[in-house]
């Protein structure tokens, strides 16, 4: 997106929306990490205690899903990007006397 | 929505109402996250009567229990790897 | 979350989102209640009518998920409490002085 | 935002505006939930083709009418619990 | 829904939260297309590129969501008319005098 | 929420701040069912430990690369539908 057209207030405006939106996804990556640990590892309701095996399987989950969540970021944003500069390139073609 | 204010001295600073409509939030996402997770592990889907019977009763208790753990543990997992 | 340290006009405001929200949560629950009786009692649509099968199906799922909601934010609710003390005494105690 | 009505008199009524979002959201959370719920239902995830057949056509006319006989089915019963 | 209490700036303002929430929901609509076919058709990871028969298969089901969106659509639309017509006859019946 | 903008002159022209904010919600909510479906297809749940092995990671990279193609592809194909 193009925020060059954008005045200060603005841009000031855009970057508060833009600093929510990472607490919130921030907690949504959270609460998100929990149910789906909860849900791969906890089976057992004979009691109210956590078993070994779930505890164990709940760190590797919340370890695994970390490291999977910096590599899946990484690669969404080489993607986007590809795809920003794939749609720079096509809008310039399209301009007037862009393409001899 | 500021024209609600309008006749207000006191000034709303939106960073404090920002902070507590995230930990609104929080609270209401990781509730409706428990009610979904906690009623496909405790309640078979056949509905033979309307009653919470003693069995799912039960779960439910320590499935809440349950969930409230994991959350710590990965509260605390987070933590460390962010020191 | 601590909230005397807010004025007044903050406090309403607050009021007024946890109002809108409580409105919002039990639309969500009612609408999230519909889907739920209708995916797991609905299954035959050889006819546009309620089976007297599925009718009876949805009463039951109806008033199941009633009791299950109830009981769940009944321990909800206690859970949360505990916790909130649990943090209130650690921050307690990692105030100056406060651990002889 | 109220910088949009800086040049109105009238006055809005953040009830009025409340009321009219909480309905549209009502409709549009009702409808998303039928579009996953009735496709669940009806199509197959094969993909023979990109059309809609016959069978296919006819059991999403039936499955949207049931999900609203339900939704009526529960308003009752909701409604019945709450007296 | 009864507009014809709220002033003119209410239902402008009304009018654009409207406007707001149909450009959400295609987006929504456009981005849950997406995962649907990817879900449904991209099953094989010994590659980056798209096979020829996931590609098929994606644009299949694309074309099929859109029919399925349109009819299901229609059908919301008259269910939901239907609804708002047998409520004002209840409403109606429940006046005073208007049940001899 | 005017009220953050008492002390500025400039005034902010509210189209193009839905503009960004339907942006911003368009890259976020395309990421967030990135990462649903290439847990699903690539992350197996027994988590047997706490690393990503060499197929995960493999599988990982080729997946974002093909939900971006399903996305263009799809994209191609409504926007030939609309003209």
């Amino acid at each position: 997106m193009d925020f060059s057209t954008f005045n200060d207030a603005e841009r000031a405006h855009i970057q508060r929306l833009i600093e929510q939106k990472q607490m919130r996804d921030f907690m949504k990556f959270y609460t998100g990490l929990v149910e789906r640990c909860f849900n791969d590892c906890v089976n057992d309701f004979t009691s109210k205690a956590l078993t070994t095996k779930e505890e164990t399987c709940v760190l590797r989950c919340t370890e695994k899903f970390i490291k999977y969540n910096e590599r899946i970021s990484l690669r969404f944003g080489e993607l986007n990007q590809e795809l920003m500069q794939q749609q720079a390139a096509t809008a310039a073609q399209q301009q007037p006397g862009a393409n001899p | 929505m500021s024209y609600l204010y309008g006749g207000q001295q006191q000034t709303i600073n939106p960073q404090n109402v920002a902070m507590a409509e995230q930990e609104l939030e929080m609270v209401t996402d990781t509730f409706q996250r428990i009610v979904d997770s906690c009623y496909k592990k405790c309640i078979p889907t056949q509905y033979l009567d309307g009653e919470l019977n003693k069995g799912e009763s039960v779960c439910i208790d320590r499935c809440a229990a349950k969930f409230f753990k994991v959350n710590e543990k990965v509260g605390a997992a987070l933590a460390q790897k962010s020191q």
